[in-house]
């Protein structure tokens, strides 16, 4: 009787199913079924779907996930960060914010797809379905609350940016970036996942809510166990995020995947990633183990901002530049994390949003001026840009001078937040630091007005070069990035005070 | 007359798994075959599967099982990409080897 | 005390003016922006109309000036980065009136000198942009503001020098970009670090202002003179100070000649307005610590910079150097801490403005006739163009420092108020003077004396539309330099203010270190009793000075 | 006395006249309009003298502030005039003889193209030098000093398309500067003593300088003088400064600019007293530059070199007076000298204007016939200089010499350097009267003379810091003698267009030119009368000015006044015979007494010249290199370092996947080291 009774409350207490609250991951439904869909539709479908289609699908599926956002980001603001689905996701600001910057990332890639494929005679839905499961993955990614999780999310974005990268089959180089990422990423994310094994040895759990007040309880020091997973977890998430000495594959798959692709990836790809870095060291592993993780990420960040800069003055392929730069930028971003305060994860959300403009922007410009074959690349294929194209040239003259940090554009405050919360977070070594980084900054600078120079102090190389078609989409694509750069320039406010608001409190905070 | 009996704690699981993983880690940094660094790769993988179980066998926790499931979904994943990728190139470039493939550098 | 600098006229205007002066020359340039390139016509007359209004509205700033007030007056403050409490503060004082009106003239004066070759509407459009720049480096009140207005500069100049340029000039235009980036790198951590530390030290919250900043003076010394560094690093460059010195003369020499006029009358002023407002005002104390370093700095710019001008085969180049000369001055009388230095200093500014403008002007003229600036190729040109020559002659006396020209008082005064805050210093920068008056005579004769042959016997002299651009220039030499009582006056309050703050705060900060005296020579009696006599004389001179500042703080205490 | 202002205003007035019509006017109205201007500015110098010495004695200083100049916290200084007797008395003769050279330039200039723009220069120069002697304080006596030293430097290279007049203006400017360092170190260091630059307040709290501050004061502004006064060691310009027309000769480099010196540190009085050991080193500066200078002048053949070089070594003269506190003696051979050296100027400019602009006495010979008015005013000159009683050359360097021999201590050798000087004077002036207008033969009827080229000329070479490589003063000189004839020529009658010919015929200069040449020699003749030594009724300067000097010291008693005037004038007689032996009756051959040392004047300028040429130049290139090379180049260098550091690493980006893959083994690798490390084994 009285076992029985046991037995009974022992079983009904092993089936406690966690209560799904889908609304909390809406903008990831969104997306998701939204790929998901177009695919069924693509492959039920007898006739081929018109090509603007799936662009406009893409677009408006991002839009909805964007709007998904908004509800969300009230209840947050309202009734404070939670967690959903059981502990696996957080809802709060940083997520919702990073959500909806991957599918402005989308919202580029699709518009700048659109016109490359009609340019390279390419099949079209697959692009589009991929892009939006890789996003999907992103914000999974972004989201997470629980280690598993971020490497689920992690997987689904990069297995799409895989296949994404090489899906250009006749570009040799697509492919041989398609194999590099490939491997190197399947190579890293073998790290994060042995790096998550040994923080769930030494923590006895996956969920970072529960890895945070497992530590902030009890005092473990030095545990190997830990200290190693915090290294190996870097490891993985650094691959992503293209910190040195982890960017290898950077330089080459950024020139070689599809310009679209690379658009995509270079933004939302790196948001995702810092986000979960955010999370796993500044959310889960911050107040207790800061000093154990701050010396590695210090030491990443030099070399990241050294190489990123150093690497790039020497290149002639324009994507090649901005692929250093983006590393560059990277290490710039790293400082925000260093920080390891709310205005730090501020920072570094600022210059993540600011990023993706003035990154998918450049990538934009490379798109269309690399024109049939996307093979012209070279400094030379921008040379007196600015005679044939005036408008071009000036929108990428002004997202250069943005990444290089020009004030009124979105790209100097962005670096001027991550130094501040750095100053400002005071840990040994700031001032040091925010110093290299401007002299990067000085360094990669040079790399920037070399473009620019060419475009404008130069003549045109080869006059029998096809001339530069800017489709309507790819228009729209860089209107948006340079309205972006500057109108944040200019009037940082909103942005500034979404980003302070998203990071007041962060889920993992609520045990 | 005494027989050696041999107590085996989670560590030494952990020291294999420790030792797949550098030998996969290894691996592909050693060898010129595609697929062979792919497998690599898997091992990794595996290693780390073999730790987690090890692990929740330790905590006494059924989590660290749950997780082998997702990892080796995600592994089945990457083997379908993967092969695909490999295959498209080596349509391309018979029998080229992993250092072949370096159009891009500097 | 800072207060007297740091309170502001009550009552600001109901137009904000400031804010008319800034985005007037911004508005002009987007107008440029939306005529389409086909009607080229309307380029230089929409140019020269925002130009000339703008330079209008700053002159009306000098009229509506109160001349009695050290206080920051026709004061804008709005809010712009809230979270960063980066605020819109624009405000004009006696310190930055004169550079804004000296803004306001040169600019016409550019444009309407010089048509360029080439792509009109990018021309005009760059200019405008550079004058709205200008304008709010010398009037934002607010750290952030300044710097983005200091940097915001760099792009129209580089993009003047690399398409409107001669020669080399895609590298000087990237030197030039990248030298000031460099300076720029170190002031934006010190500025941050100072805002930060402000915050910590306070409590209140994060604020870029800085009349706050320096009426608080929160900061402990070391963190300031640390910030200093960075601050004066930055500043170096832009003046600029020896060592830093070296993309001057190739920016001035590629760059088209409206640019090097721009670029010497006023850009280079950003970085010793810069010592005023950062250094001696932000961080008195740190300022009166690095003086003699400073010091040491000017006279080597005064010193070296006219060596290498001597010797300068290109005549634009040998002008070049001749500014780092000039600016050693200023340098030297604003680290001299003396009400007479740094009045001197700002004379100078001014005054250098015009003059080393109009050689800019005369050379490009000389430029377009002969197509060649290298001075061994020129000479004997007053036979064939005595206007050019005497036009030449005369503001090259007022670059030389010929009393009763503008150039004098500032030269002067610098040199006095170094005599009297840094003896040896002052000893050893009037050198100075024989040296500019060695290398731009010898120039001249090169130039113009001697006999005349091919191109330099046949030359077209000065037309009298050239003359014309000349006229208030001149005009403007002789008042200057006769007058400049007025002018004088009217920056006395905010100097004596500044003079007072730096001494009172490095008093505070450090009573105990010897090199106080740096700061408070300013009353005559320690320089006299260096000589063994203090007298009714030289004690009647102290008290003067002393109660001439004292009356600055008392009357600031009102506003703290 | 309120139309002080008017005495300078008048220049000033012609001058922006002349600036803005100057061109137009065609001759002689230019040349009138300046001559107006200056004369009107000395009959308003009249008037306002008489009005002051109607004034009691005390009431003889009258401050006119126009307007406030420079208004600095303590350093306030008003552009004002300071009237006294001192100031008005420099005006008077400024005035006067300026308005009498301005005359005889319309006959000079007559025909140069750029006749306007040299009266618009002459009326700067006289506004300047009026402002100069009339500042109510240093700053404007500076902007005065500075004044003068510019329209010196355009009217030496008035004829500017020869490249050694050019170099001649550069230098005066360039040596001037040097000395006006001194003249601003002095105004600095005088404020901060005194706290205020006006004289008046010097003269009142001139007991605030006293010690080291006096003596370094007096030093800073000798050094001053030493510049515009061509004192050693800064007296190299003036020679070359002949380049110029010669009225400006005449007027700046003989008369007025030159004395200004003189002035300073008579005004400065009241701070010389305290100098202490600085009045030592004036009066011996002042001896050894007259001596040299007088020996030098022994050697020249060039006439106006000769007129050069004694014009410094009577400067010399006057800073021995000053030396010894004889203001009174300073001032008033500063006066009859401008009389005497006027005339002898313009009467050396009447003969260069007869012999075709030719300037070398060998040339010369037996002149007196063709153009005996200039024979008769310039030996008035003559008798004046050489100090032969009645003429006032006598009575103002008896009256120094006598000052020199009180100074105790060394009185005697003062003395005895400076009567040797005046022997020296008397000799090379004599030399030059029988050299011209004596010596029987005329000498440019002799063509191998005349094909003769290059005679021997002193090596003023030029000071300039960076071209003392390029022609030395004896090309120059020469150079711009025959240059400045042919430039000249050009617009003169074409007869004259070959220069000297053995058929040349001198004729008499026009009217406007002997006019002032009468004057100048009566006033030579009777200068003396402003200051007679006999008894004290009869020094009226002295009486005149002694309010505004302060501490002068009191002359020997009479008997020793008498006997030094009779030994002077002794020494004055054998100078004179003994250059009639030489050059008269040839009892002596010349070339044993004009030795190259001499013609070199002592090798100063050459040396300058080496230096400066040599070494200078070289550092200042060696500056200019270190420019370019090291500082930019460490500029360069960091940039080349980045980009070769960019270069080396790139081949790390092998494009090879396994080394990526090894990459990220080894920072993982590093990270675990760091890991370890911590756990701290």
């Amino acid at each position: 009787m009285v076992a029985l009774t046991t037995l009974l409350a022992a079983s009904d207490a092993a089936i406690d199913t966690p209560d799904i609250d889908w609304s909390a991951i809406a903008p990831n439904l969104v997306l998701m079924l939204g790929g998901i869909l177009l695919l069924t539709v693509v492959s039920l479908l007898k006739t081929r779907l018109p090509r603007w289609f799936c662009a406009t699908w893409t677009v408006l599926v991002s839009l909805g996930a964007m709007a998904a956002v908004v509800p969300l980001w009230r209840r947050v603001q309202d009734s404070g960060p939670e967690t959903a689905m059981g502990g696996a996701v957080g809802l709060d600001g940083y997520s919702l914010v990073i959500a909806a910057n991957v599918c402005l990332a989308v919202i580029f890639g699709a518009l700048l797809l659109k016109g490359y494929l009609e340019r390279e005679q390419l099949e079209g839905p697959e692009w589009y379905v991929l892009l939006m499961l890789s996003a999907s993955g992103a914000v999974t990614m972004a989201s997470a609350d629980d280690l598993i999780v971020l490497f689920v999310g992690l997987e689904i974005m990069s297995v799409a940016a895989y296949v994404l990268t090489a899906m250009h089959s006749r570009r040799i180089s697509s492919q041989e970036a398609g194999m590099k990422y490939f491997l190197l990423g399947a190579f890293a994310s073998a790290f994060l996942l042995y790096g998550i094994a040994l923080t769930y040895g030494a923590t006895g759990s996956t969920s970072l809510a529960k890895i945070q007040t497992y530590l902030s309880g009890t005092v473990i020091s030095h545990s190997g166990l830990l200290l190693g997973g915090i290294a190996f977890m870097l490891v993985g998430l650094g691959f992503k995020i293209a910190a040195v000495p982890f960017h290898f594959w950077t330089p080459d798959v950024y020139q070689g995947s599809p310009s679209p692709i690379t658009a995509y990836m270079s933004t939302a790809i790196k948001a995702a990633a810092f986000a979960a870095i955010v999370r796993v060291f500044v959310v889960a592993l911050g107040p207790t183990q800061v000093n154990e993780w701050r010396p590695m990420v210090y030491g990443l960040a030099v070399l990241t901002l050294l190489v990123g800069s150093l690497f790039a003055i020497s290149q002639t392929n324009v994507k090649r530049m901005l692929a250093y730069s983006s590393i560059n930028h990277a290490g710039f971003v790293l400082i925000g994390v260093l920080a390891n305060t709310p205005e730090g994860n501020s920072a570094t959300l600022f210059y993540l949003v600011a990023y993706t403009f003035m990154a998918a922007g450049s990538f934009a410009v490379t798109t269309v001026v690399g024109r049939t074959g996307d093979g012209r690349h070279s400094l030379d294929d921008y040379r007196g840009l600015s005679k044939v194209r005036p408008g071009l040239a000036l929108v990428f003259a002004v997202l250069l001078l943005s990444q290089a940090g020009v004030p009124l554009t979105v790209g100097f405050l962005s670096k001027f937040y991550v130094i501040q919360a750095a100053l400002d977070s005071d840990f040994a070594g700031a001032g040091v630091l925010c110093v290299i980084a401007m002299l990067t900054a000085v360094i990669s600078a040079f790399m920037y007005l070399k473009i620019v120079a060419s475009m404008y102090f130069g003549d045109p190389v080869d006059a029998d070069a096809p001339a530069i078609r800017i489709p309507a989409s790819a228009g729209i694509a860089l209107a948006l990035a340079v309205a972006g750069v500057v109108v944040l320039g200019v009037l940082p406010g909103p942005l500034s005070d979404v980003v302070g608001d998203a990071t007041a409190q962060l889920v993992a905070v609520i045990p | 007359m005494f027989a050696l009996e041999l107590v085996l704690t989670e560590s030494w699981y952990l020291v294999l798994a420790a030792m797949l993983f550098s030998i996969g880690a290894a691996g592909l940094m050693i060898r010129r075959n595609l697929l062979v660094m792919f497998m690599c790769v898997e091992l990794m993988l595996n290693a780390v599967n073999l730790s987690f179980v090890a692990f929740a066998r330790g905590l006494d926790d059924v989590g660290g099982q749950a997780v082998v499931f997702f990892v080796l979904v995600v592994a089945a994943a990457e083997v379908v990409v993967g092969l695909g990728i490999i295959v498209a190139i080596m349509r391309r470039r018979q029998g080229s080897t992993a250092d072949d493939i370096s159009l891009m550098r500097g | 005390m800072g207060a007297v600098l740091g309170s502001e006229a009550a009552g600001s205007r109901a137009v904000p003016l400031l804010a008319v002066l800034i985005l007037l020359p911004f508005a002009g340039a987007a107008l440029i922006g939306l005529v389409p390139r086909s009607r080229s016509e309307f380029f230089r007359p929409i140019a020269i109309l925002t130009s000339v209004a703008t330079g209008a509205l700053s002159v009306y700033l000098l009229t509506q000036f109160d001349r009695d007030s050290a206080a920051y007056q026709f004061t804008i403050d709005h809010a712009w980065i809230s979270d960063l409490g980066v605020r819109l503060h624009f405000g004009v004082d006696g310190i930055s009136l004169f550079l804004l009106v000296l803004s306001g003239i040169m600019f016409p004066i550019a444009i309407l000198a010089v048509k360029p070759h080439g792509d009109q509407k990018a021309y005009y459009a760059w200019m405008l942009v550079l004058m709205a720049g200008s304008m709010g480096v010398f009037t934002a009140l607010d750290m952030l503001v300044f710097f983005v207005f200091f940097e915001i500069v760099l792009v129209p100049m580089y993009f003047l020098i690399g398409i409107w340029g001669y020669g080399e000039r895609v590298y000087a235009a990237t030197k030039f970009f990248l030298f000031t980036m460099f300076g720029s790198a170190f002031m934006l951590v010190g500025m941050i670090a100072l805002a930060v530390l402000h915050q910590r030290e306070t409590g209140s919250p994060l604020t870029f202002d800085i009349v706050t900043l320096a009426t608080d003076q929160a900061v402990s010394t070391t963190a300031a003179r640390w910030i200093f560094v960075a601050f004066a690093i930055a500043f170096a460059v832009k003046v600029p100070v020896f060592p830093l010195h070296t993309w001057l003369p190739d920016a001035h020499t590629q760059a088209p000649t409206a640019g090097s006029v721009i670029l010497a009358a006023i850009l280079l002023k950003f970085g010793t307005y810069g010592y005023l407002r950062f250094g001696l005002y932000l961080l008195p104390d740190a300022a009166a610590w690095a003086a003699p370093v400073m010091l040491t700095l000017g006279v080597i710019g005064i010193t070296y910079g006219a060596i290498c001008a001597a010797m300068q085969k290109d005549l634009k180049r040998l002008v070049a150097y001749s500014s780092i000369a000039h600016l050693g001055f200023i340098v030297l009388g604003t680290f001299s801490l003396t009400v007479q230095g740094i009045t001197g200093g700002l004379l100078v500014m001014v005054n250098h403005g015009i003059a080393t403008g109009a050689l800019f002007l005369l050379v490009g003229i000389i430029y377009d006739r002969r197509h060649t600036r290298i001075i061994a190729e020129l000479g004997g040109m007053q036979k064939a163009a005595p206007l050019l020559a005497g036009v030449f002659t005369f503001v090259m006396m007022a670059s030389v420092g010929l009393p009763g020209l503008n150039g004098f008082p500032g030269e002067f005064l610098s040199l006095l108020g170094a005599f009297k805050g840094g003896r040896w210093w002052g000893v050893v920068a009037v050198t100075g003077v024989i040296l500019a008056a060695l290398y731009l005579l010898w120039a001249y004769q090169r130039v113009f004396h001697g006999p005349a042959s091919g191109g330099n016997a046949t030359m077209r002299d000065m037309d009298l539309k050239e003359f014309a651009v000349f006229v208030p220039l001149i005009g403007l030499i002789v008042f200057l330099g006769l007058f400049p009582g007025p002018m004088i006056e009217t920056m006395e309050p905010s100097v004596k203010a500044l003079v007072a703050h730096v001494q009172e705060s490095s008093d505070n900060a450090r009573a105990d270190q010897p090199d106080i005296e740096k700061a408070d020579v300013d009353n005559a009696e320690a320089s006299a009793s260096e000589h063994g006599s203090g007298t009714e004389g030289s004690a009647g001179s102290g008290a003067s000075e002393g109660s001439s500042s004292g009356s600055g703080a008392t009357s600031g205490e009102g506003h703290g | 006395m309120e139309l002080v202002w008017l005495i300078p205003a008048l220049p000033v007035a012609g001058f922006l006249l002349l600036l803005a019509v100057g061109r137009k006017l065609d001759e002689p109205f230019a040349g009138v309009i300046g001559t107006l201007a200056v004369a009107g500015s000395f009959l308003v110098s009249c008037v306002v003298a008489l009005d002051l010495m109607s004034q009691p004695e005390e009431k003889r200083q009258f401050v006119q502030t126009l307007w406030v100049w420079m208004p600095v916290g303590s350093f306030h200084v008003d552009f004002g005039f300071l009237l006294d007797p001192l100031s008005i008395t420099m005006c008077l003769f400024i005035t006067g003889i300026g308005a009498l050279i301005h005359l005889y330039s319309i006959g000079y200039m007559k025909g140069d193209p750029a006749f306007g723009k040299f009266f618009m220069y002459l009326n700067l120069f006289v506004a300047s030098m009026l402002l100069l002697v009339l500042g109510q304080n240093l700053l404007v006596t500076f902007l005065g000093w500075e004044g003068v030293g510019a329209c010196s430097y355009w009217l030496i290279s008035f004829w500017f398309d020869d490249k050694a007049n050019a170099t001649a203006g550069k230098k005066a400017f360039v040596t001037n500067r040097i000395g006006d360092c001194g003249f601003m170190l002095g105004t600095f260091l005088v404020w901060v003593t005194v706290g205020s630059i006006d004289y008046v307040e010097i003269g009142r709290s001139a007991g605030a300088v006293v010690g080291a501050t006096a003596t370094a004061v007096a030093l800073l502004f000798f050094l001053a003088a030493t510049g515009k006064s061509a004192q050693l060691p800064l007296f190299v310009w003036l020679p070359d400064a002949m380049a110029g027309p010669t009225p400006v000769s005449a007027l700046i480099h003989a008369a007025t600019m030159v004395t200004s010196g003189v002035f300073l540190l008579s005004r400065l009085s009241p701070i010389m007293e305290h100098a202490g050991w600085a009045n030592d080193v004036i009066a011996w500066v002042g001896a050894a530059t007259a001596l040299l200078a007088a020996g030098a002048a022994v050697a020249q053949n060039d006439i106006k070199k000769v007129l050069a070089y004694s014009t410094v070594s009577q400067l010399g003269f006057m800073f021995i007076a000053i030396g010894s506190y004889n203001y009174t003696g300073a001032i008033f051979h500063m006066i009859t000298h401008a009389f005497f050296k006027a005339l002898l100027f313009l009467g050396a400019g009447s003969v260069i204007l007869a012999m075709a602009h030719e300037q070398d006495m060998r040339r010369y010979g037996n002149l007196r016939k063709y153009i005996p008015v200039t024979f008769v005013t310039v030996g008035i000159g003559w008798l004046a200089i050489s100090g032969i009683p009645p003429f006032a050359g006598f009575w103002s360097k008896d009256e120094i010499l006598a000052g020199a021999w009180a100074v105790d201590g060394y009185g005697p050798a003062l003395w005895a350097v400076g009567f040797v000087t005046a022997i020296l004077t008397a000799f090379y002036m004599t030399r030059l009267m029988i050299m011209t207008f004596f010596g029987g033969v005329e000498n440019w009827r002799n063509p191998e003379l005349l094909a003769d080229a290059e005679p021997e000329v002193p090596l003023g070479a030029d000071a300039d810091a960076v071209e003392g490589a390029d022609g030395t003063g004896a090309e120059a000189t020469l150079a711009h003698a025959a240059t400045a004839t042919d430039t000249h020529d050009d617009h003169h009658a074409h007869d004259e267009h070959h220069g000297l010919t053995p058929d040349h015929t001198p004729v008499e200069s026009p009217t406007t030119m002997l006019v002032p040449l009468i004057v100048l020699a009566g006033l030579a003749l009777i200068g003396g009368l402003l200051n007679l030594p006999f008894s004290h009724r009869l020094h009226f300067l002295k009486e005149w000015i002694h309010p505004v000097i302060v501490g002068e010291h009191e002359l020997p008693e009479a008997a020793v006044l008498w006997v030094l005037a009779i030994v002077a004038i002794t020494g004055a007689v054998v100078g004179i015979f003994f250059a009639y032996r030489v050059y008269q009756q040839r009892k002596v051959d010349p070339a044993k007494l004009e030795k190259p040392v001499l013609a070199h004047a002592w090798y100063i300028d050459d040396t300058y010249a080496a230096v400066v040429g040599g070494p200078g130049e070289a550092a200042f290139q060696g500056a200019a290199d270190f420019d370019a090379g090291i500082v930019d180049g460490a500029v360069l260098g960091v940039a080349h370092g980045t980009d070769a550091a960019a270069k080396v690493l790139k081949p790390v980006q092998s494009g090879i996947v396994r080394t990526y893959a090894a990459g990220v083994a080894i920072g993982t690798v590093a990270l675990a080291v760091f890991v370890i490390m911590r756990m701290g084994f």
